[in-house]
């Protein structure tokens, strides 16, 4: 470790603006009235979850996170935006009944939320004895896909293609040009 | 599959090409002039704005104010002036404005005057923010002019 | 300079490193983008026969400084209907991945601010921002012509993704690292062992670099590929409503995006730092490799006609895609055969 | 403090996790758009990824499990959006809408 | 609600919206606007609405003498202003009986192919700007220069020269003209070869042209499109051939015609008219006779009462001026027919469903001058 002591310091305040950009922008992505804004959260959550993911000691996961979740799945989200164009109108949000609604939604959430925590945290994990021989970088993971996890790399191979021919054909079933 | 590549291929090489010309063209001379630091010379014909030719000898103007310029003006920018003096066989001019702002520069006065008393200059500098710039004045001109 | 403060700071603490490498990848990008600019009207000056800026500084130098104050001194205005903090937050978005990018590019052995083990990685990674950011700012702008261009941006940017991720993976199964650096040392000893010249990896190794360089200008959104802001078409695209400093930001982010395009080429496939005989290796060459590769770029916009939108991605799904595949199993044959 | 890094602690990713958890559960329930709720669905599985990582750092033997199983999620949750966006485009084209109240009321 | 909104399905209401291409927009070249009706990047409908820049050309020609309207002849078309004056000129001389003097004749064919040559280069530039190019704008700017200088010289006006005059013209060329103009000719044809080269051959230019907006021989007849469209549509329709006038039937030169009737076949006939243009320039400076430059005409041109008609080859096509007198000393009715108005005509049943970057080539390959078109 470092012996200045600022940067203990300093990465903890990194992490408390990951775990900020984390839970900010899902509640942003969740509760913006414009669609495209919840999006955008939506983008901030993910780039602070790379930041977790880091500090969590998986800088490629970290990478993967923003190269997938922000390059591609926000991007094509905003797209569907763009064609579909779904900025939700503010007068169904405000009667009285729908208030009491979310007032309801937000307690059973918040309860959940605590629920879960309290469960995470009150369980006994089992912590293991001795940490395996491999290192978790990059190589390691490799090499793990390829052999203890093959089958599933193959079948998540499978779904993507599955996917994206679905995707195609799902889409290019409305377009019909006349 | 052959004719795709063959495609591909004479494409990239037209591409190639294409640079191939812009490259040498970076090595060449510049061909513009840095316009106020230097200036071409206006050619004979340069048609500028009018301006009254002098009498070589009395060094006045040759106009007779017989206001054919003034007709033969499709724009209807210019007054002429004259009056007839003690002495002098034709009239002379006392007034000849040009209101440059709406002048078309076709040179139909030049063409028409009797007595060849107007010419075109060579100024092409005529920007200015101030409309009454252009309202130029012939007689004043050329008493003002320094030739 | 951040190449200064490589072995100068190693025994410094992380945050002080941290914080100096920042502002050096921040001057450097700052000072590229606004010199490229120059450069690049100067040298479309000259492939255009003129002068190009003169009156400013000797050569025009303080151009860009002029330009500078000029679009600061602007209104910065946002238009009505615009999704304000969206519109504003999209300039600044656009130009952190240039910067973030430019960290983990070794300028030499001992110049670079961050020597990670994932670098290529992160270049990708953080390099899909900068098409998130023009997007969103064209869709702030409520611009129709601008959503046009945040369409066309999204389309072209996916579509090229492909053909590049795939050169990369190509390029990783010959170096067999993402570290920048490690790629670099494994290209020293003259030019025929830079990666572009490996064909007994891969013979298709100089078009291998070619979809490269044409997706790393599809990417940047550069001529002829420069359907964002096809300016016959779209008028100034996504920056349409764009004014002042706002859109110098946007213009700057190109440079900033094209300098580390360049970069990323110069360190994958033309050996980095080192040098072409082998010995004398150092900054220098990196720094030549790099302007003359930003040199090409410019020399191809100022070039060819901008091509067609539905070309674009033709060219992209029909040839780029199918090319880099095949180099990709030519190179696994190769590697698995030598 | 006895251990001033609390970004070494198990506690702030489970708490991170939960809370994920519940606000993409809150979005779900409250948005009124296919887009909103597949954005909720995403932080949920966000939340989902930091539960896998955070108890594959902390009590795990392997630490290549946890990574391999968030890329995994990873990957299901890119095929899900698309397949998700497509149907979204689809609905649309077909109901100028949507809304899950509008899209609802087409049935029979 | 649930009716409705398959309704809107049913009445074919798609995703369509309206952009306006200009009236101030890069692709114009002008204050042209095209009410644009757009399914994405597909044109549904391009409503074009020209007259910001009408200036009642024909009316003020009713307004003033005969020699009075000269001025205005350069400036409808600004590009090609020789013809357009010669075209007035002409009618003029056919309704008043004036003879024109076979040097003055030479000179008229001298100067309008040189200015043929120079507004194709325009077009050239624009064109290719329009296709995001640059560079060859700049190129041709320079070889236009070059006759601009020339006209200058002769001239006095590098645009408006407003230099044909009823019965002949108002100034002699020089020797220097003339060898100017020889250099010229040497100077341009390997120029011409390097565009070739730079550009025609270009794959990215040929992949956006070949086969984009096709405007059939029977479009072209509907709308009265002429000139290089017509001729890129396979009709070999030329008013130097079809109408003869001046001394071009003394002269011997091709009507480059093309059959494929799209924007290459338009840009090819023009980058081969600039060589048939040489070619003229080269017979008719080794033809050009001595002699007076002005025949006998009376101070002010009297035009007996009657309907004339003269038409000319313009950059854009068949120009054409019809004259209405009365028999005073002012025109009764001046009708200008210009040609960019009727190949901006077909524009809108071209475009139909064409993407916006193909229709702005198409607009381009049909070399609009917008003040041509307001008039």
């Amino acid at each position: 470790m470092n012996e200045i002591p600022g940067t203990t310091f300093l990465l903890n305040v990194v992490f408390a603006v990951s775990l900020l950009a984390t839970v900010g922008g899902a509640i942003i992505a969740v509760l913006s009235q414009r669609i495209i804004r919840g999006v955008c959260g939506l983008a901030l959550c993910f780039i602070g979850l790379a930041g977790v993911y880091y500090f969590l000691h998986a800088p490629f996961l970290a990478l993967m996170q923003i190269l997938i979740y922000v390059g591609a799945v926000c991007i094509t989200i905003i797209f569907a935006v763009m064609l579909a164009e779904p900025d939700e109108a503010v007068s169904d949000q405000s009667s009285a009944s729908s208030k009491v609604w979310a007032a309801l939604a937000l307690i059973a959430c918040v309860a959940l939320g605590w629920g879960v925590a309290s469960l995470a945290l009150g369980g006994s994990w089992t912590v293991p004895a001795q940490p395996l021989a491999n290192d978790g970088s990059l190589r390691a993971m490799g090499i793990a896909l390829l052999t203890t996890y093959s089958m599933a790399f193959e079948v998540i191979s499978l779904v993507l293609l599955v996917a994206v021919l679905g995707a195609l054909a799902v889409a290019h079933g409305g377009r019909v040009r006349s | 599959m052959k004719k795709a590549l063959g495609e591909l291929l004479s494409g990239f090489v037209s591409l190639l090409t294409g640079m191939r010309i812009t490259l040498r063209q970076f090595f060449m001379k510049d061909v513009t002039v840095r316009y106020p630091h230097e200036a071409l010379k206006m050619p004979k014909r340069y048609r500028g704005h009018i301006v009254f030719v002098r009498d070589a000898e009395s060094g006045k103007s040759l106009c007779i104010a017989c206001k054919s310029c003034e007709k033969a003006c499709p724009s209807d920018c210019i007054v002429v002036d004259g009056i007839k003096r003690e002495g002098e066989k034709r009239k002379s001019v006392t007034d000849f404005n040009l209101d440059f702002t709406r002048c078309s520069l076709c040179g139909s006065c030049v063409e028409v005057c009797p007595v060849d008393a107007l010419e075109f200059s060579k100024n092409y500098n005529l920007a200015s923010t101030r409309k009454d710039v252009y309202q130029i004045d012939l007689v004043k001109r050329m008493e003002d002019g320094p030739k | 300079m951040s190449f200064l403060a490589f072995n100068l700071l190693e025994p410094w603490p992380e945050p002080f490193r941290l914080f100096l490498y920042l502002a050096g990848v921040m001057a450097f990008v700052g000072a590229n983008a606004a010199y490229l600019v120059w450069v690049e009207r100067k040298g479309a000056a000259r492939f255009q026969r003129r002068p190009g800026p003169t009156e400013v500084g000797p050569a025009g130098l303080l151009q860009p400084i002029a330009d500078a104050i000029k679009l600061m001194s602007k209104q910065v205005h946002v238009p009505p209907d615009s999704d304000r903090i969206l519109f504003r937050l999209a300039p600044v978005m656009v130009m952190s991945p240039g910067l973030m990018c430019l960290a983990t590019i070794p300028f030499s052995d001992t110049i670079g601010a961050r020597n990670l083990d994932l670098g290529l990685v992160m270049v990708f990674a953080f390099g899909s921002i900068n098409v998130m950011a023009i997007m969103l700012g064209g869709w702030a702008s409520r611009n129709k012509y601008a959503i046009i261009s945040s369409a066309r941006i999204v389309s072209q940017n996916v579509a090229y993704e492909i053909p590049m991720l795939l050169v990369v993976i190509t390029m990783l199964m010959i170096t067999g690292t993402t570290n920048l650096h490690t790629i670099v040392e494994q290209q020293a000893g003259g030019f025929w062992h830079w990666n572009i010249l490996k064909v007994w990896a891969n013979p298709l190794m100089p078009v291998t670099f070619l979809i490269f360089f044409t997706c790393m200008l599809a990417e940047t959104n550069r001529a002829p590929f420069d359907m964002a802001e096809a300016e016959s078409e779209l008028v100034a695209g996504a920056f349409t409503e764009y004014a002042g400093m706002g859109f110098g930001v946007f213009f700057m982010a190109e440079y900033a995006n094209i300098l580390v395009g360049c970069s990323l080429a110069t360190v994958l496939f033309f050996g980095g730092w080192q040098s072409p005989i082998g010995v004398f290796s150092g900054v220098v060459w990196f720094l030549v490799k790099l302007y003359l590769l930003i040199f090409t770029v410019i020399w191809i916009r100022w070039t060819f006609p901008r091509t067609q939108f539905y070309r674009l991605l033709n060219l992209s799904w029909k040839i780029l895609i199918p090319i880099s595949l095949g180099t990709l199993m030519l190179t696994c044959v190769m590697l698995k055969i030598f | 403090m006895n251990n001033p890094t609390f970004y070494d602690r198990p506690a702030a990713y489970l708490i991170l996790a939960a809370a994920l958890l519940a606000i993409g559960i809150l979005g779900f329930v409250r948005r009124r758009t296919l887009i909103g709720m597949l954005i909720s669905g995403e932080v949920i599985f966000a939340a989902a990824s930091v539960n896998f990582m955070a108890l594959n750092r902390f009590y795990s033997p392997d630490p290549v499990a946890g990574q391999v199983v968030v890329l995994f999620i990873m990957g299901l949750a890119a095929a899900e959006v698309a397949v998700g966006l497509s149907i979204i485009i689809a609905v649309y084209r077909n109901y100028r809408s949507i809304r899950s109240k509008d899209v609802s009321e087409m049935n029979g | 609600m649930l009716l409705e909104k398959t309704n809107l399905v049913k009445s074919g209401d798609n995703e369509t919206f309206v952009l306006n291409l200009g009236p101030q927009h890069p692709a114009t070249h002008g204050v042209l606007r095209v009410k644009l009706t757009m399914d994405g990047e597909y044109i549904t409908r391009a409503e074009p609405v020209p007259g910001y820049i009408h200036r009642m050309h024909e009316k003020m020609g009713e307004n003033r003498t005969w020699a009075q309207f000269l001025p205005n002849t350069s400036r409808i078309d600004y590009l090609s202003a020789m013809h357009y004056t010669h075209a007035y000129v002409a009618a003029v001389e056919r309704a008043a009986g004036i003879e024109v003097p076979l040097r003055a004749e030479y000179i008229r064919v001298i100067t309008s192919e040189l200015n043929r040559i120079s507004s194709h280069l325009v077009w050239f530039g624009a064109f290719i700007l329009d296709l995001g190019g640059f560079t060859p704008l700049l190129y041709a700017f320079d070889d236009r220069e070059k006759i601009l200088d020339l006209l200058e010289s002769v001239t006095g006006a590098r645009l408006t020269y407003c230099y044909y005059r009823f019965g002949g013209l108002c100034n002699d060329v020089d020797s220097d003209f003339i060898t100017g103009t020889k250099e010229f000719i040497e100077y341009l044809k390997p120029r011409l070869e390097m565009y070739r080269q730079l550009v025609t051959n270009n794959i990215i230019l040929k992949k956006r042209l070949e086969g984009i907006g096709p405007i059939s021989a029977e479009m072209c007849r509907k709308y009265g499109a002429t000139g290089p469209v017509i001729r890129g549509a396979g009709v070999a329709c030329d008013v130097r051939r079809v109408e003869p006038y001046s001394v071009y039937p003394e002269l011997d030169f091709e009507i480059p015609v093309y059959h494929e009737a799209d924007c290459m076949a338009r840009y090819l006939v023009r980058m081969d008219e600039m060589y048939q243009s040489l070619r003229i320039l080269e017979q008719a400076i080794a033809k050009l006779p001595e002699g007076p430059i002005m025949g006998k005409v009376q101070k002010s041109v009297k035009v007996p009462a009657g309907d004339y008609y003269f038409a000319v080859e313009a950059s854009r096509g068949r120009f054409a001026v019809r004259i209405v007198s009365d028999g005073k000393e002012i025109p009764y009715r001046l009708k200008l027919r210009a040609p960019s108005f009727s190949n901006l005509s077909l524009f809108e049943e071209a475009s139909q469903g064409m993407m916006l970057p193909d229709a702005l080539a198409l607009m381009g390959s049909l070399d609009l001058v917008i003040p041509d078109i307001d008039r």
